[in-house]
C-alpha cells in the first residue's frame, strides 16, 4: 500500500473525529466530516449483498445530511440515548487519483435509560476519503450493517 | 382450544366496551398465547410475501405467521405454496437459508426430503441397511409429509391460512378489497429492499397506531411541517363489516398554519429542505395522497406519497414483536420514480423521519401500560362507535378492531 | 386483590415462623407480582425523591416506586406533586427526560396536556376539525388526569403513597422519626451525584443485608481494618412496633486487636493507607458514626462516616432490582467537607470497597436460593424474636421485617 | 411433590406412545421444573466430576446436578463429598472458585465454616460478644450442616444422588456397567481440558441425539466422509432395562461408496486431508471404534477414535442447557497419544466438526418445536419398539428413554 | 495536531498497556501508569454532564490508586470475573507545555463464571499525559460511561 | 520498544486484513495469512491458565488450516451467520531475530438471523509474526477466549 504515515494518521484523525461527534451528540458539527457531493448511506447487510438499492439511511448530498440533522433535531421524538462508537483497524483498500479507499468493522453500543448498554450495530464502513477544503472529508461512507434485526429505531447516524 | 392457553383466562375486559382497552391485555403472556392460535393461525388470511420474491420454480423465501416459520415456495409447475417449517419426523426447522432456489428441501438431521409442496418423498434407509432396520411396514409417506396451508394470491401478494373455514379472500377483504387494488393494481411488483426491526412492544399496539389517524397530526412534526398529513386535509377512514380491517386515506395539504392547525402545536412554518429532492412527491393514484391499509392479523399496506411498503408484523412475545419492511414499486418505474421511491423512504423504516416517532411512541406505551394491567386505555376520539367516518379526528378503526378481537378471543 | 395476582400463591411460610424465610418468598413472580401491589403500592409511605432535586416551579425528576413510574414536580405554587408516569388517554409513559423544567406535560402521542399537578388541561381536537370528530359531548378533562398519590415531605425528603388509609408520615414512622431528624435535620440538603447498579437478587435481600449488623463485622474487611464497624463497638438496633422500619446504630472502634475480635478472622491490622485523606473521618452526630435506617418499603438512609446517601429500592423482577444512589450533603458543608464526603464516597456505591461485598454476597445468595425454593433460611441470631437490641450480633430487624411483611402478604 | 411444580401439568402424551414425543415436553417450564426435582434430583446416580480432578485432600471442584450447584470435595481422609453450594444460615453460594484447595468452607455472608464433608464446624459469634447476642441455647451445628448427598465413585469417576433409595451403582448401570467398564477400566485418568457451550435448546435433545444412531451417517458428513461413521459399517445398540440408559457401538469402515451408501448423499469421496495428522486414529478397544455410552439423568461417556470426553448436561431452562465437557486421556498415555487426542479433538466441542452439526441441529429443532407445543414427533425407525438392535438404523434407544421419562414424570 | 507520529505511538503504546494490565488482572503494576499527583476518576455520564462531582471511583493520587488496588485484592469480596478492554482510535485534542490532552471510545466486556461475555461499561476515556521519570504516564484519566445502570458492581478500575 | 513506524503499520495491516477477510466470510484466503509451518489454537483462558493443553480449536499447520476451511465449508451443517471483529489497541511485545511478538485484545459479535447481534466471543491474541514470502505472516496465534461458555458453536475461526 502506498499510503505515507502522515495520511494514515489523518485519516485516522478523521474516523476518531467522527466517532466522538456522534457520540458527544454534536450532530450539527457531523455534516461538515463529508464533501458537499458527498454519498452516505445506511444499509442492512442484507440489501447490500443482493443488490437491493434500499438503504436505511441515504443522503445524497451534504444537504441531506443536514436535514436528517434537523429533524432529528427538531422533528422526531424519541427517548434520549447515549450512543458509543468503537471502530476496528482500518484497511487501506488503496489511493488513486486523490481517493483513498478503506473499510473498517465497528460496534455501536446504545445506553438507554433504566437499561443496560447493549450492542446496537455492528457491520463495516466502506470509506472513499479525499481533501476537500484543507482538510480530509469523506466523499463517500457506506455502512454496510450486519444487525439486521435493529432493536427498535436507528435514530442517529451510525 | 388446547389445554395450554385455555385454563389461565379469567380476564374480563372493562365494562364499558371497545372504547376501553385493557392493559393486561398488552403484557399478559397467555393472552399472547392465546392470540397465536385465535388470531394468527385462526380465521384470518395472513400475509406471507410478494410472489416476486420467488419468481422461478424451486424459489423459496422464509417466513412467518405469528410465532410459527414458514416456506413460501414455488413449485415446479409454478404454483405457490406455504408450508411450515418444521419437520415432520422430529421437528426441525429444517430451511435455514433466508431465500434461495431449491428442487427439494432436505431435513438436515435425517435427511428425510420433501417436494416444494411439502410431501414428503424419500427417508432414507426407510427400507433399513443390509435388510435391517427401517420404517414400519404401515408407515406411509403420505401421512408424514410437512404441515401445508391454504394459499391465496392476489396480483401479486400470497396470504396463507391455517383454517379450513375462512372465506375466499376476495370475501375476506369486503370493501378493503378495493382499497388493496388500488395499490395492487396488477402491475408487476419490484422488490427494493427489507428492513427490519424489533419493537418492544405488545404488536396490537403497532395496529392502533396505523389504525389512529388522530396521533399523525400531533406525533409527527415532519409530516405536518411538509403538510404530507393534517387533521385539517381532506381524509376518512373506512371498516370492514367485522371491524378487522381498515383503510384511512387522506390527501397532501400545504405548509402553512391556517385556522384548523391551533391545536398542533408543533407545526413549524420556517422548517426547509436543504436539499428538496429528498422530498418531491409525484402522485399516483386517483384518490388519496397517502393511503394506509390494515388487514388482520398481520399486515399493513402503506403507501406514503411514493413510498410503498408491506410492513409485516411478526409477534415475538406479549412485550416485542418483529416489524418487517418490504418496500417495493412498479415494474413500470423509471430510474427517476425509484430514486424517488428510495428517497423517500427515508421517511419510513427504523431511521424514517415519521416511524422513528411511532416506534418510541409505542415503546413509551408499553413501558406505561406493563406495570399497571387493571388499567385501560380511552379510545373515545370520535365517539364511542366503530363507524366509518369522513374525517381523522376518530379511534373509530381502534374501537373497530378491537370489536372483532373481542369475538375471536372470546373477552 | 386483582385476579391476576391473587390465585397463584398457595404458598405456605414454614411452621417455625419468622425465624425461617423460605427461599420462593425470593424467587417467585407471582409473589413478586403481589409485593408490587401490596408492599409498594399498598399501605405505606414510599420515598421518591429530594426537594432539593426540584427546587423551582416547573421542575420535575422521574422516579419510581415499585415497578411504576412516577414523576415527581413541583408546581407553580411551589407545592410538591407525584403522578404516575403514564398518560391517561392510553398509557404512554409520557415523561421522557429524567429531569427537567416545564410548565406542563404534553403526552407525545397526542399532545394531550396535563399541569404539574396532574390535571387534564387540554385534549387537541377534543370539540373536533372542521366540525367533525373530536371528543363525546360527555367527556370531562377531569374524570382523565394522571393518577396522582398523595405527597409529604419531612425536612426535604418526599415520599408518596397510592393509599388512603395510611396514617400521616410522622406516624408511620413511630420511633424511627428521631432517628429520620438526625440526618434531615432541617438543613438544605444538596445532591453530590447519583449512583445506580442492578443488583441480580430480590429486592428483600437488600433489606436484609441492610438490617443485619451481624454480617458486617465479618464480610467487610475494608470496615473492620480501619474499626468503622465491628462488633465490640458500641451499638444497637432498634424497630418500630411492627417491625417494618429499622435502625442500626454504632460507633467507630479502633484500628486493632481486641480480644472480642478473636472471631473476626479477616482482621488485617497491617493495612495502612498510601494516602490517608481517602478516610479522614469527622464526626457529625451525637450518636453513632455509623446509622443505617431502613424505611419500608423502599428506602435505605445511609450515614456512614461522612457519607450520606440515599438508598432507593426498585423492585425489577423477583430477580433483580434496581439500587439508586443519591449521595448528598447539607448547604452548610465548607468545601473541605464536600472533599471528604466525595472521597469517602470510595466506600459507598457500585464500586465501593465496602458496598461491593454487599452486592456481590447478594448475587450469591439468589444463585444459593434459586435451585431451592423449597429450603429455607435460618434467622436465630440474637434469638427468635423482633426486639430492641443493644448490641449487633442479631437478626433481630430481619425478623420484625418478615414479622411485617407476612402481614401485609397474607402469608 | 411440591405445590410448585404439581399444578400445572394436565398435559397428556399423544396416545401412540413413545414413538411420538409431544413438542411441548421440549418447552414447558412447568414440566422444566418437575424434571428437575425428579430426573435429576430423583432416583439415580448423577454424574459430578473425574476423582483426578480433585487428587489431593482438600481439593474442591464445582459442579451441578441438575439446577443445583454442589461442590465435590476430597476430605482430610481422602474421601470423595459432594454437598449442595448453599450455605445453611441464609442460602449464599458459599463456594466462588471453580477448584482449589481448601481445608474448609467459609461463608463469605457471616463466615459460617463448615468441613469438607459438609459439617456446621464454626458459627462466629455464636455465642455473642461481651455476653450479648449470640444464638439460641439450642441451637445444634449438627442441625446445620451443608445438604450432603450420596457418593460413589467407580474407577475414577464421581456421582451423587439425593436419593435415599436409589440401588448401588453397579445395580443402577445395569448390563451398561460393562460398557462403562470398557473406558474406565481402572486406568488412572489425565483431564486434557475443558470445554463449555450454552445450547439453546432442550436438555433431552442432547440425549436424544446421542442415543439416535440413524442421523450420524447421515447429518455428518465429515464422519461419513472418513469412514468414521457409516450405517452400514458394524454396528449395535443396547439398553438397560429400564430404557434410561444406553449405548450406541460401531466399527470405523473405509472412506468409499459402498452398496448401501446410496442413501448417504453427502458422502464426498474426493475429500483429502491437506495435514493427514489431524486423523490418524490407533484402536485403543477390544469392541467398536466408537461408543458413546448415555446415563441418566446427565452423563454422556464419548469416546470417538481417540478422542474421550465427558459430556455432563447442565439444564438452565426448557430452552438452553450447558454442556460442559472434559477431555481426558490414560495415565498411561505417551505423548504421541496425547498429542493425538488433541489433535482429534477438532472434532468435538463447540467447533468440532463433528459435534457443531448437533449443537446446531439442536438448537433448529427447538427453534421448530417451539411455536407447536400440541405437535409430536415420530420415532419409528427401526420399529415401534424399545429393544436391542444390531445396526443403528433405528430410534429404539430414543424409545426407550421415554419409556423411563414418562414413568418418572408421571406421563 | 502538531503531535509527531513517534509521540503518537507511544501514546498508543501506553493505552494498550493500560488495557492489557487490567485484562491480566496485573493490577498491581497499573499504578505505575500514572504520576505520582495524579487524578483519577470513573464517572458515570449523568453526573458529568450536570457539574455533579459525585464519582463512582475517585482516586487523587497514585497513592489512592495504590490503596484501591490493595483493597481490591486483599480486602473486597467478589467473584472472580474476566475483564476485557476495547478501546476505540485515539482522539489527539493537542499538545501544550508538554502535555498531550487525547479523548477515546471504550468498551468494557464482563465475563462471569457460567454466563456470557457482556457488555459491561461503555464510555469514554479524557486522559491527559506527561512525560514523567522517562515515560509517558497519565497525570488525568477521567473514564466518563455512559453505562449508567452498572451491572451488579464495578470491582476493578475502568 | 525497537519496532519502526512502517513495521508497526504493517502489522495493523496484517491484523486488519485478518479481521476482514474472517468478517466477509473469504475463509478461503484466511491460511495464507499464516506460514507454512504456523500453529494456531482458540482456547478457553481456563484451560490457558491451568496450563491445561485441549483447545477448542488446533491447528498445527498452514494445511490443518485449510482443512478446517474446507470442512467447515464443505461438510459442516449450520445456520448462517455473521461475525464482526472488533481489535483493541496492539501492544508490542518485541522484536527479535525476525519475529515480532505482540498482543492485542478482541471482540467478536456474532448475529444470528432473526435475532440482535450479540457478544460473542471476547479475548486477546498471542501473536509471533514473520516476513515470510515478501509479507508479513503470522507464525503463531494463540487466541486465548475468556468466554468460555460460548454461545451454542464455535463455527468459523477467531
Ligand atoms: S428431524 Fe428432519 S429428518 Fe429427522
Ligand atoms: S396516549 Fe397520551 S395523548 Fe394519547
Ligand atoms: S449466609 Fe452463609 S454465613 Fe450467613
Ligand atoms: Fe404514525
Ligand atoms: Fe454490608
Ligand atoms: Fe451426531
Amino acid at each position: 500500500m502506498t499510503v505515507p504515515v502522515e495520511l494514515r494518521l489523518e485519516i485516522q484523525d478523521l474516523m476518531a473525529e467522527y466517532c466522538h461527534l456522534l457520540d458527544d451528540g454534536d450532530l450539527c458539527a457531523w455534516p461538515a466530516l463529508f464533501t458537499e457531493d458527498c454519498f452516505y448511506q445506511v444499509i442492512p447487510r442484507e440489501n447490500h449483498d443482493q443488490g437491493l438499492p434500499l438503504a436505511t439511511i441515504r443522503c445524497e448530498s451534504r444537504g441531506m445530511l443536514e436535514d436528517r440533522v434537523m429533524a432529528v433535531r427538531d422533528t422526531a421524538m424519541y427517548e434520549p440515548r447515549y450512543l458509543r462508537h468503537v471502530q476496528g483497524a482500518v484497511r487501506m483498500l488503496g489511493a488513486e487519483d486523490g481517493v483513498v479507499r478503506a473499510e473498517s468493522g465497528y460496534a455501536v453500543f446504545e445506553t438507554l435509560p433504566d437499561e443496560h448498554s447493549r450492542v446496537f450495530n455492528v457491520g463495516r464502513y466502506l470509506d472513499e476519503i479525499v481533501r476537500d477544503g484543507g482538510r480530509l472529508r469523506f466523499r463517500r461512507r457506506i455502512c454496510v450493517f450486519d444487525s439486521e434485526l435493529i432493536p427498535n429505531t436507528l435514530v442517529y447516524p451510525i | 382450544m388446547t389445554g395450554s392457553a385455555g385454563n389461565l383466562l379469567d380476564r374480563r375486559w372493562p365494562e364499558e366496551g371497545v372504547h376501553r382497552v385493557p392493559y393486561w391485555a398488552y403484557t399478559d403472556e397467555a393472552v399472547f398465547r392465546r392470540e397465536m392460535e385465535r388470531v394468527f393461525c385462526g380465521r384470518g388470511w395472513a400475509y406471507v410475501g410478494l410472489a416476486c420474491e420467488i419468481p422461478e420454480p424451486g424459489d423459496f423465501r422464509q417466513s412467518a405467521i405469528g410465532d410459527r416459520p414458514v416456506v413460501m415456495t414455488r413449485d415446479l409447475e409454478g404454483g405457490i405454496n406455504v408450508v411450515m417449517n418444521r419437520c415432520a419426523h422430529r421437528g426441525v426447522k429444517f430451511c435455514r437459508a433466508r431465500r434461495g432456489n431449491a428442487r427439494r428441501f432436505v431435513c438436515p438431521y435425517h435427511q428425510w426430503a420433501y417436494d416444494l409442496k411439502g410431501n414428503l418423498k424419500a427417508v432414507p434407509f426407510a427400507r433399513g441397511v443390509k435388510r435391517q432396520g427401517g420404517m414400519p411396514e404401515d408407515f406411509r409417506n403420505e401421512d408424514h409429509g410437512l404441515e401445508r396451508l391454504r394459499v391465496t394470491e392476489r396480483n401479486g401478494v400470497v396470504f396463507a391460512t391455517f383454517s379450513d373455514e375462512v372465506e375466499p379472500f376476495e370475501e375476506y377483504l369486503g370493501p378493503m378489497l378495493a382499497w388493496f387494488d388500488r395499490v395492487f393494481d396488477g402491475r408487476g411488483l419490484t422488490v427494493l429492499g427489507y428492513s427490519r426491526q424489533l419493537i418492544p412492544s405488545n404488536w396490537k399496539l403497532m395496529f392502533e397506531n396505523i389504525k389512529d389517524p388522530y396521533h399523525a397530526s400531533l406525533l409527527h412534526v415532519f409530516l405536518v411541517t411538509f403538510g404530507l398529513f393534517r387533521a385539517d386535509n381532506p381524509s376518512k377512514v373506512r371498516l370492514d363489516a367485522t371491524g378487522r380491517h381498515a383503510v384511512l386515506v387522506s390527501s397532501k395539504g400545504e405548509q402553512r398554519k391556517s385556522d384548523a392547525t391551533k391545536d398542533m402545536e408543533n407545526l413549524r412554518e420556517d422548517f426547509k429542505l436543504k436539499d428538496p429532492r429528498l422530498l418531491d412527491p409525484v402522485r399516483e393514484y386517483r384518490e388519496g395522497t397517502v393511503a394506509m391499509l390494515t388487514l388482520w392479523p398481520n399486515l399493513i399496506v402503506q403507501q406514503q406519497s411514493n413510498t410503498l411498503a408491506m410492513r409485516h408484523l411478526i409477534p415475538r412475545s406479549a412485550d416485542a414483536f418483529e416489524l418487517a419492511w418490504t418496500f417495493f414499486g412498479y415494474d413500470t418505474d423509471d430510474a427517476a420514480m425509484t430514486t424517488r421511491r428510495l428517497r423517500q423512504a427515508n421517511l419510513m423504516g427504523p431511521a424514517g423521519f415519521v416511524s422513528v416517532d411511532d416506534s418510541e411512541v409505542m415503546k413509551l406505551s408499553q413501558d406505561g401500560v406493563r406495570p399497571s394491567p387493571d388499567a385501560a386505555g380511552v379510545l373515545e376520539m370520535g365517539g364511542r362507535e366503530a363507524d366509518d367516518q369522513d374525517h381523522i379526528v376518530t379511534e373509530s378503526t381502534i374501537r373497530g378492531f378491537y370489536r372483532h378481537y373481542r369475538d375471536v378471543m372470546g373477552f
